[in-house]
């Protein structure tokens, strides 16, 4: 305890105000700013932000970045392995190396070239293997195949199976698995946020019926019904989309349901029947917004669902129309060259993982910024 | 109890025949005729074909005798395979995918339990982001892909497993580790979500109180309350893990259903696609009354005749 | 009398985005043996994050005990690790909770949550804890202790489901009992029954209890001493009689006030007009001095020491303070002080 | 305070369904009366049926059986919206919880507004602004808290918004459901002092309803006491305490702690046994003494007025 | 059969191969080791019925679990199978088989003609609901189609025992490739009394059929695979090596591929990213195929009814770079509608390809030029068009090139359309479509099989190609020329030039070939143009 003597003259009365009584000394945020602060702080949430602008605006530019076209094709250069100045290091030099063995040394040299059309000025080989211990002899060619081709200018990403330029086909599969993704969420949360609320909120035999009418629907086989969409509309987004459309939402209905039927009895709630409160006001301004979160979260959880619906209509032959691509449809076309090519695979792999971490990481975070428990 | 199963069986038979009768009327909007060599034969032997398997009658009739039978357990026979039973064709090709589905199942909860449990015991530590980007990589690659890569290193590299084939036990590892794949995240990620919610109930500060350690704390509190929605999300996964998974069968080749239904759908074999509709139809609500059941012995709380 | 729980200098912190939440701020408080301590404040004071910081239950991260001894029985609980902890949880020292609808595990059955410390700590069989569970649930007075030890918390009323926690609390003769708000939850007819019960247990094995409430009553009913809490500090500490009848903090004479008694009449109640502290930014000087009717300018500029009104009464407040003009306590206040039975300390206090 | 009467509650019953056979007779027959200007304090234990009756009143709840008259107007017959409507601005509703009673993400601004909103009361939104603001100042909050949100309060100030939202649309009846019992007691002396300001200067009518019957006694001028879903005595505040005659009521005031150590030493209290009434014949409520009502059968009746008397 | 699946993976289910074979197939080598054949086969058997048979898969394991009258031997040339041999008649109507004595079902009963009777008429007989009955006997066998409209009786059918070892057979018209057809699966025959006895049973399950061939299914799991194993009782068991052969049911290629790798099987096929990587395997392996992919036209669109726009789409597709690097499994352009390799001129042996010559060439120039003018006939400046395209993996790539391939005519749009392949099957039958890829297998080893597809309202026509002179053609070499045939081949080959050369009905793409891996020390498998894909008859280890 401080042992010094106070002066007598701070020993007089002060007034104190009300207002200064009521003062709130925390600065006035709102309910968003608050959570956006939240969300800003988390590390995590905003590296997966920056990386949804970065991966956004790349599908946005990154097929006018280079001079090739999407659909440009070129049979004769077709397969080019990626190659950036530079970025030899990463393995993007463009080149293809393989491992060709047999029983002799000259064997093998000779199936080295052979696996790259003899075109013996552009291959280097290397001896791994002499086959002098009695083991198969094994040699390593690695093929310059831009030199060979003759290609000044680099893919950075290489060529598909028909030439096309794989950088400007992987971002425009981007913008069309974000479009996908985002829509069908988009379409999902309306419809589902709107069935689950209208189920719990009237309750009783209306949600007994909407709730077995969804039981239904989720036993119908989405096979059935998109194959029927696709005769309809003719394949392509907007039947993938729809199709989605028609049974994606369900889960999301069953979670906005129980989460209404918690809040609907909550006191805010009640508060606003007694003002005299129309059913369409409780629904919108009270409850939807509570659960908003939960939708977040759900949302999220509905996104790799779409993107992965849509890649699996694409192996299934019944995806976007040729010669469009999603990032579903370019891994598809990338996994059976998986172990030749893999660069076909490769980037849209990477990209398509990118997104749905980053999109997690996102939702991770905006349900801690929304949830009230984080509120000091 | 009892009484409540009754009244839930009796719902699931009319939710059945309404799914039925749906998917039955869908099917007649599907173009084309199940005949194989369509483009080979005039109008009339097609007519004559189509005779055989009653698909000349109106809608109607053909909806009254499907459902006739249906009543008596009869599916029909298969378009494409001639005169084989739709049922036996069916009891045939689940055996294999429930298996998969099952061992998936088994293995994704319980691996992605303890992922998720790790989350949650060391929240914000490493460990929680080691197994939450685990986790959120396994939802992220396309299973496919991860069987492919599966196969040709463990099978065709290192040689130590199968790579494909259906005659052992040892077949189904790779196959199981792949579909596992995404229930592991799934269930991860539920239950690093639910158990950090229920570590911060006041029942787990009792019972930290009363000198219980992080591990019983975790295992013989946390588990069980965090259960619930688990199993919510887990159930009709693990229905879409057994009723096949087109993708993985194909890759393994493995003789299950999902194959055999996508194949059914692309060659209009109707009573297939019926026949399998039906049992995957009934295996979700099956499901969803065990998952009912199940909310009750895992919580007593929950007690079915306030279900309604 | 010996002192059971020495602690000195307290200080607790919560590490949040917005910043240190200082929330409990240098307590010094002890609990001898045998006794009730009444910990009061108001909501957000600090009373609860000071008890579980003394079993280490305050969730870490965010929380953490930035300095300070927790002197039990002698050991430093505040350097002790989560092994340590463990055996002193439950055993030694144990916890009621305010909420018995959650504080009680509603997917175990009752008895083996009660048998769980029993089996822990003294290390019995199943069918020997079984025996005492019965033992337990009878002295907090179920009946029917076979079958009951066999159902859920919710088939328990919510008396009963506090009996429980009691009894949980009380498995292994803790020789420190800490209720943190046990029947604020309750209403009156069953929070008089716990009470007595409480009382009634205290008595028959003798531990100590800190008893957190913030009800007046409550204490008057319980507490051999009391400590009001404000801010993360005590301000005034004493004997019930201490506390109720020679209150010396204005804090401590809002409290008093702001509960009408039976008999009063129709004046208006002695509301504490304002909201607590930030704990984040806590003021300067007194933290109770935007609050107070009586504020002077040093309590805007220096926190008071404090001042030792007898030898079992201390307050923190720089009207003790010897230049210090003469405060008139509110009416209500007053009343009780008339009332009180032997007022021998004047209201003028020596600085310790 | 006059004897008209605002609120005529008669017969009164709310059961609820919880399964297919049984039944939840959460207000089994109530009848009292609420004069204009007054509050009636409501008390009695947990899971009496209080709040039921509060919101069975104000129609959050279809009534099972019986009537609630306000002004002279059935509240359970009306059908039309209009005639809805100008109810729902005549009675309003405080919550008990705070915290849960607010909408956590709507500004303080809209929460009180919603009722003008709703109603239609405000002009413009300038109007709108001012009366808030207004509203904001009578229940001691200032402007400036308009534009936070509900988690940015102290559980009093909530309680203050909550009965500036009752407020907005200028009631003559307002139902309190344990508005302070959530509250910390230097919180609640501020709510309570608010309530009681607010009823001399606008004349408002209150059901206090709580279970911390100090509170009830200080600011009700009848208090009911509630039992299983009935009403077991009726009396004027003071005489209630003074003179409980129903042995339930006998036990709950028994039970109260105060806060006066040397009372709380001698307090002796009294359990209350249900079986020990006379089963003879139905309990009805009957006028022991001028003003005060307590249920019981005949033979008790006789038994309680040799006990208290009809004089003083 | 005929294919219309343009999903041309190389084990695809509906395809046919050639008759060119491996390197292996002609020498007589030492069988030795264990004689197991590990294979895959890309789907089910949908049945064991030789009657209601229509696909590869059951041709395939009929083919070797059975024996017909003949049996396609080595260079597509018929062997005698239950047949010793047969005598036509002057006008070529009736055939007289005369069956060997020493063939016996699986269960001992001796097969006999009446097999071959009851095997024919249940597959024109319209109660047993044959798809591939009607198609391949119609207007060949006397009163087939009769049979099928259900005008006469089954016992009319012209096929008649003479004894139990005589089969007569009476034809429509003169049938110059009958010995050919009889090899096709729908003319194997059945035990009567054994199929009766089973009744709705009969070839469901491994013991619920017979066999009379080189080998037995001994177990058949449903969807998995199935296993054959030498049949002892087989009149020719002799020259059978193989003691048994497993099959597994393998959909993916790298799949089948891995499986090779790791030894479990003893051939796969290759899809064109394997090709760039087992080139230089030793194993490596292409087989041509006599089937053909083209584009076929919708005359009745407003553009395609002109010649000079399908010819235009004919001349502007590269087909050398789209075999080269699209199929790269040595496909080769195609460039008529008779394959290569196929059939030859009956007196010099020429191929009729090398006859015939290229009928199109590419020349994107000249096809400006051509479009130019169609566009000017038809008044038009821009040209949408629908391209019905294929569903698998490799016709994606397809119909991406094609549809680039013909987007360089100026003003012209194609819009891809995949839809499931029922579907295509019904906008074909309907006609709803502009462009379609289509592919072609043959029925039997003549010209015939390709060409009289596009005769009007034929079957498989649906292009709305009507020509009198053309029709003229096809009428005359299946008629008057019928037992002419130097005149008859020399017919067909003016028949094509017509088709695609005048007409351009038909913008034909690429032959198709399989590249395929097999074992070394598998030996003796031959290869078919049409039926089952192989024959394993004559199959053996060596060296394993
Ligand atoms: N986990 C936490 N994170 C941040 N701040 C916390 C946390 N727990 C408690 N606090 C803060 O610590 C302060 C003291 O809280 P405490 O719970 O001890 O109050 P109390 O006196 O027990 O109140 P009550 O009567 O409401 O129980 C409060 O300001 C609170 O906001
Ligand atoms: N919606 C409902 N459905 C079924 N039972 C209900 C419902 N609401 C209330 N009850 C039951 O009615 C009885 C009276 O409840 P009520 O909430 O009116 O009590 P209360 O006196 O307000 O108690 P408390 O003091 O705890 O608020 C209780 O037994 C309760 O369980
Ligand atoms: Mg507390
Ligand atoms: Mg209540």
């Amino acid at each position: 305890m401080d042992n010094h003597k106070p002066s007598k003259d701070l020993f007089v009365p002060v007034e104190t105000t009300e207002t200064e009584n009521e003062k709130i000394s925390r600065p006035s945020l709102s309910f968003w700013q608050d959570s956006f602060i939240r969300l800003r702080k988390n590390v995590g949430a905003m590296i997966g932000l920056a990386v949804l602008i970065v991966l956004g605006l790349m599908a946005a530019f990154g097929p006018y970045m280079n001079d090739y076209g999407q659909y440009e094709q070129d049979l004769s250069r077709a397969k080019m392995p990626p190659k950036i100045e530079g970025l030899a290091w990463l393995g993007m030099d463009g080149t293809l190396s393989d491992v060709q063995s047999a029983d002799t040394l000259e064997g093998a040299q000779t199936k080295a070239l052979m696996r790259f059309n003899n075109q013996e000025e552009f291959i280097t080989t290397e001896v791994l293997n002499d086959g002098s211990n009695g083991e198969q002899a094994e040699v390593r060619a690695t093929y310059d195949v831009y030199a060979a081709k003759d290609m000044d200018e680099n893919f950075w990403f290489g060529t598909d199976g028909l030439g096309r330029d794989q950088w400007s086909r992987t971002w425009m599969g981007t913008r069309v698995s974000l479009y996908i993704a985002l829509l069908a969420a988009a379409i999902d949360m309306v419809i589902g946020v709107a069935y689950g609320g209208i189920s719990a909120y009237y309750g009783g035999r209306v949600d007994n019926y909407m709730q077995r009418f969804i039981e239904i629907l989720v036993g119908i086989p989405n096979l059935v019904l998109i194959i029927l969409m696709i005769l309809i509309l003719e394949p392509g987004i907007m039947s993938i989309t729809i199709a989605l459309a028609i049974s994606g939402w369900i889960s999301m209905a069953r979670i906005v349901r129980g989460q209404i039927l918690k809040l609907k009895n909550q006191e805010f709630v009640l508060a606003s029947r007694t003002l005299g409160a129309k059913d369409g006001r409780i629904l919108q301004r009270h409850l939807i917004p509570n659960t908003l979160g939960l939708i977040i979260i759900n949302t999220m959880f509905s996104i790799p669902s779409a993107i992965f619906f849509e890649a699996f209509l694409s192996f299934i032959g019944l995806g976007l129309p040729t010669p469009m691509a999603s990032l579903g449809t370019l891994i598809d076309a990338g996994f059976d060259s998986l172990q030749i090519y893999p660069h076909i695979l490769l980037f849209p792999a990477i990209i398509i993982s990118l997104i749905m971490i980053a999109f997690n990481v996102l939702a991770d975070g905006l349900r801690d910024a929304f949830d009230p428990k984080m509120r000091e | 109890m009892t009484r409540y199963i009754i009244q839930r069986l009796i719902y699931m038979v009319i939710t059945m025949f309404l799914i039925a009768t749906l998917t039955f009327f869908l099917m007649k909007f599907l173009p084309g005729t199940p005949l194989s060599a369509a483009d080979k034969l005039s109008d009339e032997q097609q007519a004559v074909v189509l005779e055989k398997y009653g698909l000349n009658d109106p809608v109607p009739v053909q909806y009254f005798n499907y459902m006739v039978n249906l009543a008596q357990g009869d599916l029909g026979i298969s378009f494409q395979f001639d005169n084989r039973e739709v049922t036996t064709i069916i009891m045939e090709r689940i055996g294999p995918s429930v298996q998969l589905g099952f061992q998936a199942m088994i293995i994704g909860t319980i691996i992605g339990m303890l992922l998720g449990l790790v989350s949650a015991i060391y929240h914000n530590g490493i460990m929680d982001y080691t197994s939450t980007f685990l986790a959120v990589l396994g939802q992220s690659i396309p299973s496919f892909v991860f069987a492919g890569l599966l196969q040709f290193y463990i099978g065709v590299k290192f040689g130590w497993l199968p790579v494909a084939l259906w005659e052992g036990w040892e077949y189904t590892i790779l196959p199981t580790i792949s579909l596992a794949i995404f229930p592991i995240a799934i269930a991860a990620r539920f239950m690093r979500t639910e158990m950090l919610e229920v570590m911060g109930s006041d029942y787990i500060v009792t019972a930290r109180a009363k000198g219980v350690n992080k591990v019983g704390v975790v295992f013989k509190h946390g588990l069980r309350n965090a259960l619930i929605p688990l199993i919510t999300v887990l159930g009709p996964l693990a229905v879409g893990l057994m009723t096949g998974t087109l993708v993985i069968e194909n890759i393994f080749a493995v003789p299950g259903i999902g194959e055999q239904f996508v194949k059914a759908i692309n060659m209009n074999d109707f009573p297939i696609i019926m026949g399998t509709t039906l049992l995957i139809a009934f295996l979700f609500i099956f499901i969803i009354l065990v998952i009912d059941l199940l909310y009750g012995v895992i919580d007593p709380r929950i007690r079915l005749a306030e279900g309604e | 009398m010996e002192k059971l729980l020495d602690v000195k200098n307290l200080h607790v912190s919560f590490d949040t985005y917005g910043g240190e939440v200082k929330a409990v701020r240098g307590v010094n408080f002890d609990v001898k043996k045998g006794e009730t301590l009444a910990i009061v404040g108001e909501s957000g004071s600090g009373k609860s994050v000071t008890t579980k910081a003394l079993m280490h239950l305050i969730p870490k991260p965010p929380g953490r005990i930035k300095e300070g001894e927790i002197l039990f029985e002698g050991r430093d609980l505040a350097k002790m690790n989560e092994k340590q902890m463990q055996k002193i949880r439950g055993k030694e020292i144990s916890m009621i909770f305010q909420d018995p609808m959650t504080s009680l595990n509603p997917t175990m059955k009752v008895g083996n949550q009660i048998m769980e410390g029993l089996i822990k700590h003294q290390k019995m069989s199943k069918p020997q804890a079984r025996k005492r569970v019965m033992e337990l649930l009878e002295l907090v007075g179920i009946p029917d202790a076979e079958n009951r030890m066999k159902q859920y918390p919710h088939q328990f009323s919510g008396g009963m489901r506090q009996r429980v926690v009691v009894a949980i609390a009380l498995a292994c003769n803790p020789k420190l009992l800490i209720a943190d708000e046990p029947t604020t939850a309750l209403d009156v007819t069953i929070q008089a029954q716990i009470l007595e019960l409480m009382k009634d247990i205290q008595k028959k094995t003798d531990s100590a209890t800190i008893f957190i409430t913030h009800d007046l009553g409550v204490v008057a009913n319980v507490a051999d001493r009391v400590a009001v809490m404000y801010a993360g500090k005590i301000v005034e500490v004493g004997t019930v009689d201490d506390i109720f009848y020679n209150p010396q903090h204005p804090y401590t004479w809002g409290l008093l006030g702001s509960m009408p008694s039976l008999d009063s009449a129709d004046e208006e109640l002695f509301a504490i007009p304002g909201t607590p502290p930030d704990l984040m930014h806590p003021p300067k000087g007194d933290a109770f001095a935007a609050r107070n009717k009586y504020a002077m300018k040093i309590d805007f500029e220096q926190e008071p020491p404090m001042f030792k009104v007898s030898d079992s009464h201390y307050a923190a407040t720089w009207l003790l303070h010897e230049h210090a003009p003469k405060i008139e306590p509110p009416a209500a206040v007053k009343k009780r002080m008339e009332g009180m039975a032997n007022s021998s300390s004047s209201s003028e206090g020596e600085r310790v | 305070m006059s004897q008209e009467k605002l609120v005529e509650i008669k017969n009164l019953k709310q059961h609820f369904k919880t399964g297919r056979h049984s039944v939840v007779k959460a207000v089994d027959g109530l009848n009292f009366n609420i004069y204009k200007g007054e509050t009636f304090g409501l008390v009695g234990e947990s899971g009496c049926g209080k709040s039921t009756t509060g919101r069975t009143i104000i129609r959050l709840y279809d009534a099972t059986d019986g009537e609630v008259i306000f002004d002279g107007e059935n509240v359970h017959g009306k059908k039309s919206r209009e005639d809805l409507k100008k109810f729902n601005r005549e009675m309003q509703m405080i919550f008990q919880d705070p915290y849960a009673s607010l909408n956590p993400r709507m500004k303080v601004e809209d929460i009180i507004a919603e009722g003008m909103d709703i109603h239609g009361l405000a002009k413009d939104g300038k109007a709108r602004k001012a009366k808030v603001h207004e509203l904001l100042e009578t229940v001691g909050l200032n402007k400036e808290h308009a534009n936070r949100y509900p988690h940015e309060f102290s559980g009093g100030q909530r309680q203050r918004i909550g009965i500036a939202r009752a407020l907005a649309v200028d009631p003559s009846f307002i139902i309190a459901d344990e508005p302070i019992s959530a509250l910390d007691v230097s919180i609640q002396a501020q709510v309570v002092n608010l309530l009681k300001k607010l009823q001399e200067e606008k004349g408002l009518t209150y059901l206090f309803i709580a279970h911390d019957l100090s509170m009830v006694k200080y600011i009700s001028d009848r208090i009911g006491v509630m039992y299983f879903g009935k009403m077991v005595e009726l009396a004027d505040a003071d005489e209630l305490y003074k003179h409980p005659i129903h042995p339930y009521t006998q036990s709950l005031l028994s039970a109260i702690p105060l806060p006066d150590p040397d009372y709380e030493r001698s307090r002796e209290r009294f359990t209350y046994d249900p079986t020990k009434h006379d089963t003879s014949e139905e309990p009805e409520f009957r006028e022991v003494r001028p003003g005060h009502f307590v249920l019981c059968t005949t033979k008790e009746f006789e038994q309680y007025q040799r006990e208290h008397g009809t004089g003083e | 059969g005929g294919s219309d699946d343009t999903s041309n993976s190389t084990d695809d289910a509906d395809s046919e191969e050639t008759t060119e074979t491996e390197d292996t197939s002609g020498e007589e080598g030492e069988a030795s080791g264990e004689q197991v054949l590990n294979i895959t086969d890309s789907a089910e058997i949908p049945t064991m019925d030789a009657s209601l048979a229509t696909d590869a898969v059951a041709f395939q394991w009929l083919g070797s679990t059975t024996d017909g009258l003949y049996r396609l031997g080595e260079n597509a040339q018929p062997e005698p199978g239950i047949a010793k041999d047969h005598e036509v008649s002057e006008d070529g109507l009736t055939w007289t088989f005369n069956l060997r004595e020493d063939a016996v079902w699986s269960n001992g009963d001796p097969v006999t003609a009446n097999d071959f009777v009851y095997a024919w008429q249940r597959a024109v007989n319209p109660d047993t609901g044959s798809e591939y009955g009607p198609y391949m006997m119609g207007g060949v066998i006397k009163n087939a189609q009769a049979v099928v409209d259900g005008e006469v009786p089954v016992e009319e059918l012209g096929v008649k025992a003479d004894g139990d070892y005589t089969l007569v057979v009476e034809l429509e018209k003169p049938v110059p490739y009958f010995e050919s057809l009889t090899t096709f699966g729908t003319f194997l025959p059945l035990n009567q009394a054994f199929v009766e006895e089973q009744g709705d049973q009969y070839a469901l399950e491994a013991d619920t059929l017979l066999s009379n061939g080189p080998f037995v299914l001994t177990e058949w799991n449903h969807g998995e695979g199935w296993t054959l194993e030498k049949n002892q009782d087989y009149w020719d068991a002799e020259n059978v090596k193989l003691e048994q052969i497993n099959v597994n049911v393998v959909k993916e290629t790298s799949t089948a591929v891995n499986l090779y790798d790791t030894g479990e099987i003893d051939r796969t096929g290759l899809s064109a990213e394997f090709v760039d990587q087992y080139r230089t395997s030793d194993d490596f392996k292409v087989e041509e195929e006599p089937v053909l992919f083209y584009l076929k036209m919708n005359q009745e669109n407003e553009v395609l009814g002109n010649v000079n726009a399908r010819k235009a789409i004919q001349m502007v597709i590269d087909r050398q770079s789209m075999v080269d690097v699209i199929l790269n499994n040595g496909s080769i352009p195609s460039v008529g509608h008779v394959p290569q390799n196929f059939t030859k001129h009956p007196e010099t042996e020429e191929d009729f390809r090398e006859l015939n010559g290229d009928l199109i060439e590419t020349n994107v120039e000249q096809a400006q030029e051509l479009w130019a003018t169609a566009k000017e006939e038809l008044g038009m400046d821009t040209v949408e068009l629908g391209y019905l395209g294929g569903d698998s993996e490799v016709a994606m790539n397809m119909d991406a090139y094609i549809k680039d391939q013909l987007e360089q005519l100026e003003g012209l749009t194609v819009n891809v359309q995949s839809v499931p392949f029922k579907e295509r099957l019904q906008r074909d039958e309907n006609m709803e479509y502009d462009i379609q890829n289509s592919g072609w297998g043959p029925d039997y080893i003549d010209p015939n099989t390709f060409l009289n597809m596009f005769v009007t309202d034929g079957g498989n026509n649906k292009t709305g190609y009507s020509s009198e002179a053309y029709d003229g053609l096809i009428e005359k070499a299946n008629t008057e020329l019928a037992q002419e045939p130097v005149e008859r081949f020399e017919t067909f080959l003016e028949a094509e030039k017509i088709l695609i050369q005048e007409d351009a009905v038909l913008a034909p793409l690429y032959q198709r070939a399989v590249a395929q891996l097999w074992k070394p020390y598998v030996k003796g498998v031959i290869t078919q143009p049409m039926g089952p894909d192989y024959t394993y008859k004559y199959a053996y280890i060596e060296g394993k």
